[in-house]
């Protein structure tokens, strides 16, 4: 590394920060132009993401040991507030641009009335922006704030579309994100009152377990669990997720969820390790387990393709928490599930778009009375399937990668002498199983014999931005040494 | 006999009293958002709930000696603001959904999201919503 | 020690004026008579408060601004209660009134 | 003298707790709002007997005061769109106050079902209860107190909790105004507004009131801001008190809202985040760091950045309580 590197890095950080909020400022004030603004923010906060990912790899050597921390107004902690960057931030940083241009690209498209797109986009611009500054925060209450900035502009795009659905869903999601969003302050505020610091880091060189630390972390793990859907608090996810407009689901599914997961794993990770036990990781393997087979179960009932895909996100998150009882035995499977749940964020931000244009072309999203429109539309057809095949974890995809370190790192429970091992390599590989058979369930009528209707006319990005996606999503595999070396660039892992 | 009477002075300073207050109501605030339907009941049972949040904070930031922390008094304020925030957003939606369903509770258990959906990419937006949305009470809530 | 004595006999005072006005609030059988008792109650009971805190005030500035509380609080309590009056006149009272 | 300091706390902490209780219990909403109100007032003792005379300020303004508006305005909206429902159909039969039908009206919810009960009580009593203990074991913390006393010089200000609010932790403050701002942009994506349903006053005390009150809450207003930088106070309780003026404007002549023009309203609500961001990005560029600044030019820009931000929270505030976006807004 170069020494102009390191004095480039904590700029870029900050200036990551400034740009995606620059954008979302400019496009509130002036809502005229807030499509053209949007399109070029995104595309400008995506070169600066990989200009930063470029930069932050060489300088890696140093981020072994410590974040890259920056302090915001030249006060450092405890007085001032840090933002910082490490491999596991970094890695959902590039995520984050991936999905969020991918879903800009599409909006372009999909929204396309003159008055809607001037309420859409900066929202969704401040969803983005909260998002980049939720992956970089490193101070307890700031991660509050951004959490707000997230669900509140999340919330308000839930219910754009206006129909009752979507409203109800809508409503449903605010009061599940206000009360996850107490319940995580009020952790922080324990904590606060116990150590008196708020800096992430600095908290955690502080903590022990303590009565204070263990009421602290069920409180901001369970608001945090409520926000990321996690099972059994994802009553609210389906109804929300499916009745989004599909640029809004996308986002929804790829990235808010996985917000709220990166923080449930940073926190466990640095401040609350202490407390980290194998009853508990069990505990959590459990839910996942449940997750797994409940939400696999409602995908494979519900009669509306959104739903299915809703659904999944519940099933599909079961992985990560079965992942828990893994990271206490094998301590670098944390990796492993970082890398699965981008993967997954990938592939699912692409089968809800691609389900967003069969529904556009179709004029509705029931699976019964889709046959026509699916056997019309190959392309998109294409881009569900290899985005579920990711999903499902066929060879050659990201997520066959992705399930097999799982597996592997089963196999090592089992190894390890654990009985619940077993429990896990079952999940792992049964849920594939169940995953296969809903993600089968969404393209099979397009094997059938019958009409074959195109329907609605749409425009050429809503065509082509799910299939591009769901192949970054299947060729993920080629980027994974890259990921999981950028992710061992994390201080304080295992 | 005067163990007792020490714990007992001492859980009447500030310092305590307060922040048991807090708790009381973050745990009331929770007990109502269970119990009640009505949404804005339930928007005021969270705002009640983030008092409570707001008065432990406070009321831990007063122990010490000396002058109050700042920095609570601060993080306080924010919170505030943003209680306000979400609480009017969240009443608009209210308001928004009474219009369209004609009723404003939320009830327990997963809605029917299976119900049929209209698409929303095309035609006419219902971004306004408004009086031209159809009108569907005639699914009374069981 | 005689201003202190003064702020004790006024803030008293304005007590019991309060008291009266939130029996009268509580007790009185209509919304007319019940706005009679509040904010006749009300205003005179603030008046002495805030005279008795005059005495401990620390120079004119305080004194100016304890009258100004006190002036506002006349003014928007008489809108207010002119307003409800008027509205149960012409609507009739709130379920929550009976 | 300490006795009585010890009473006044238990009887204001009792009062707080039953007035929660009974606003949470009331089956009648417009009753629930004003004990809300209430809950509010009496809070903001209680933050002046905790030292926090700015936090106390702003629950009385903002937690008291706007989010009772909001209440208020909210249920007279439900209440007229239920009428209106019942209105164009002349031949559905009035709701059964008891039957199933009982959820349909308006401003009243029924007392919840006794098969809850049991539940909600154990699992309040328990998060209660495991809450209280974790309190009753800390140990009283440092803070951050001494911190900011040492760096005060630099901030710039003299008041502890505005050097706190607009230097040592501006980033926060930035994003809570973002998440007004927010805010406003997901009511105003529900749709146009509407009218308000409240009904003008006739007689001239409301307007006569109003031409006294609103100049006497400007100046207000402009003095808590002023004040803020030495004394409690600030850019937010100033403009919750700006705004309050407004929503009274409205109310006067709900019928007349002027039509305010797209752009100049985009502006003036974006104007506080746009203020406040140009100033963080000056600083990034200028070496103090994002949001940082100059120490000898900290003040002015500290109160540049208040004066946009109290404009555009009025301005929020104001729109929020009028609800849906104006006409002019899609022009």
């Amino acid at each position: 590394m170069t020494p102009a590197d390191a004095e480039l890095l904590p700029a870029g950080i900050a200036g990551l920060v400034g740009l995606s909020l620059a954008v979302a400022v400019l496009a509130t004030a002036w809502t005229r132009q807030a499509h053209r603004i949007g399109l070029l923010g995104a595309l400008a906060v995506t070169a600066w993401v990989l200009g930063l990912s470029a930069l932050f790899l060489n300088a890696g050597p140093d981020s072994e040991t410590a974040a890259t921390r920056v302090a915001l107004g030249g006060w450092d902690a405890p007085l001032g507030l840090m933002l910082q960057l490490d491999g596991l931030s970094m890695t959902l940083l590039v995520l984050t641009a991936v999905v969020g241009l991918a879903t800009s690209l599409y909006s372009l498209g999909y929204v396309h009335d003159r008055i809607e797109r001037r309420q859409f986009w900066p929202l969704w611009l401040w969803l983005w922006a909260g998002l980049n500054m939720l992956l970089l925060s490193g101070d307890a209450f700031n991660l509050y704030i951004t959490l707000e900035v997230v669900s509140l502009s999340a919330v308000a795009l839930v219910a754009l579309t206006g129909t009752a659905a979507a409203v109800s869903g809508a409503m449903r999601y605010l009061l599940v994100n206000i009360l996850g969003s107490l319940s995580f302050l009020m952790g922080v505020v324990l904590l606060f009152g116990e150590h008196g610091v708020l800096d992430l880091v600095l908290l955690e060189a502080r903590t022990e377990a303590g009565p204070a630390e263990r009421m602290a972390a069920v409180l901001m793990t369970a608001g945090l669990m409520l926000k990321a859907a996690l099972f059994p608090l994802h009553v609210w996810l389906a109804p929300a997720h499916g009745s989004a407009p599909a640029p809004v689901s996308a986002v929804l599914s790829g990235l808010v969820v996985t917000g709220s997961f990166y923080l449930i794993l940073r926190l466990w990770m640095g401040v609350f390790a202490p407390l980290a036990t194998p009853t508990f990781g069990i505990l959590v393997g459990l839910l996942g387990v449940g997750a797994l087979v409940w939400g696999s179960l409602q995908a494979l009932r519900a009669g509306r393709l959104k739903s299915i895909v809703a659904y999944s996100t519940v099933a599909q998150f079961g992985y990560l928490l079965v992942a828990f009882p893994l990271m206490l035995v094998d301590p670098d499977a944390w990796r492993v599930v970082v890398f699965f749940a981008v993967v997954h964020a990938l592939a699912k931000a692409s089968v809800f778009l691609a389900a967003g244009t069969l529904q556009h072309a179709a004029g509705h999203d029931r699976l019964a009375d889709l046959g026509d429109v699916l056997r019309g539309r190959p392309r998109t057809v294409f881009a569900l399937g290899l985005a579920g095949v990711s999903l499902m974890g066929l060879p050659f995809t990201g997520g066959f990668i992705a399930k097999y370190l799982l597996l592997e790192a089963g196999l090592g429970t089992v190894l390890a002498g654990s009985v619940f091992g077993v429990l896990w390599v079952l999940a792992i590989a049964g849920g594939g199983l169940l995953a296969a058979a809903y993600v089968l369930r969404m393209v099979a009528p397009s094997f059938q014999r019958g009409r074959a209707d195109a329907g609605e006319a749409s425009s050429p990005w809503m065509d082509w931005v799910p299939l591009g996606l769901a192949t970054v999503a299947a060729l993920a595999g080629l980027a994974g040494t890259l990921t999981l070396n950028t992710l061992a660039l994390t201080p304080g892992a295992p | 006999m005067s163990g007792l009477a020490e714990t007992v002075v001492h859980a009447l300073t500030p310092g305590l009293l307060y922040p048991t207050g807090g708790a009381t109501l973050f745990a009331l605030g929770l007990y109502g958002l269970i119990r009640r339907h009505h949404l804005v009941l339930r928007i005021l049972a969270l705002n009640i709930m983030g008092s409570g949040v707001f008065m432990v904070l406070l009321g831990v930031a007063a122990r010490g000696e000396g002058p109050p922390d700042p920095v609570a008094q601060a993080l306080t304020l924010t919170g505030i603001v943003v209680a306000v925030s979400a609480t009017a957003f969240a009443l608009g939606l209210v308001v928004h959904l009474t219009r369209l369903t004609g009723h404003a509770v939320m009830l327990p258990g997963p809605p029917d999201d299976d119900a049929a959906m209209a698409d929303t990419s095309r035609g006419e937006h219902h971004a306004d919503g408004g009086p031209d949305a159809p009108p569907s009470d005639e699914d009374p809530p069981s | 020690m005689i201003a202190n004595a003064l702020t004790g006999v006024l803030l008293l005072a304005g007590l019991v004026f309060f008291a009266a006005g939130t029996a009268g609030l509580l007790r009185f059988p209509d919304v007319y008579s019940r706005l009679h008792a509040l904010t006749k109650a009300d205003n005179v009971g603030l008046g002495l408060v805030v005279l008795g805190l005059m005495f401990q005030a620390s120079g004119p500035a305080d004194i100016l601004k304890l009258l100004l509380i006190w002036l506002l609080v006349l003014a928007a309590g008489t809108t207010a209660a002119h307003m409800v009056a008027q509205r149960t006149w012409t609507h009739g009272e709130f379920e929550s009134d009976r | 003298m300490n006795g009585l300091l010890v009473l006044f706390d238990l009887v204001l902490l009792a009062g707080i707790v039953g007035v929660a209780w009974r606003c949470l219990a009331s089956t009648d909403l417009f009753r629930a709002a004003v004990l809300f109100v209430t809950f509010g007032l009496l809070l903001a003792l209680a933050w002046v007997r905790l030292e926090a005379p700015d936090i106390a300020l702003a629950e009385a303004a903002i937690g008291a005061g706007i989010t009772g508006a909001l209440l208020l305005v909210t249920l007279e909206r439900l209440r007229s769109i239920m009428a209106e429902r019942r209105s164009g159909r002349p031949h559905t039969p009035p709701p059964d106050p008891t039957g199933p039908h009982a959820l349909l009206r308006a401003l009243h919810d029924p007392p919840p079902e006794r098969r809850t009960f049991i539940p909600a009580l154990t699992f309040a009593l328990v998060v209660g209860a495991l809450l209280v203990t974790t309190l009753w074991h800390q140990p009283p913390s440092m803070g951050l107190e001494p911190v900011v006393d040492a760096h005060m010089d630099a901030s710039g200000v003299d008041h502890p909790v505005t050097a706190v609010l607009l230097n040592f932790r501006a980033y926060d403050t930035f994003l809570e105004l973002a998440i007004v701002l927010i805010a406003l942009l997901g009511a105003w994506s529900l749709g146009r507004h509407d009218l308000i349903p409240a009904r003008p006053a006739p007689g001239p005390i409301l307007p006569g009131t109003l031409r006294l009150l609103v100049p006497v809450a400007i100046v207000t207003g402009v003095y808590v801001l002023w004040a803020g930088s030495h004394a409690p106070g600030g850019a937010f309780q100033a403009g919750a008190i700006l705004g309050a003026a407004g929503i009274l404007l409205v109310l006067a002549r709900p019928r007349q809202l002027p039509m305010a023009p797209g752009v100049p309203l985009r502006l003036g609500i974006t104007a506080g985040v746009a203020v406040f961001l140009l100033v963080g990005l000056y600083g990034l560029a200028a070496g103090h760091g994002f949001l940082g600044y100059d120490r000898a030019w900290a003040y002015p820009l500290i109160i540049l950045i208040e004066v946009a931000a109290t404009l555009s929270i009025a301005l929020t505030l104001v729109a929020l309580f009028v609800a849906g976006r104006p006409a002019g807004d899609d022009a």
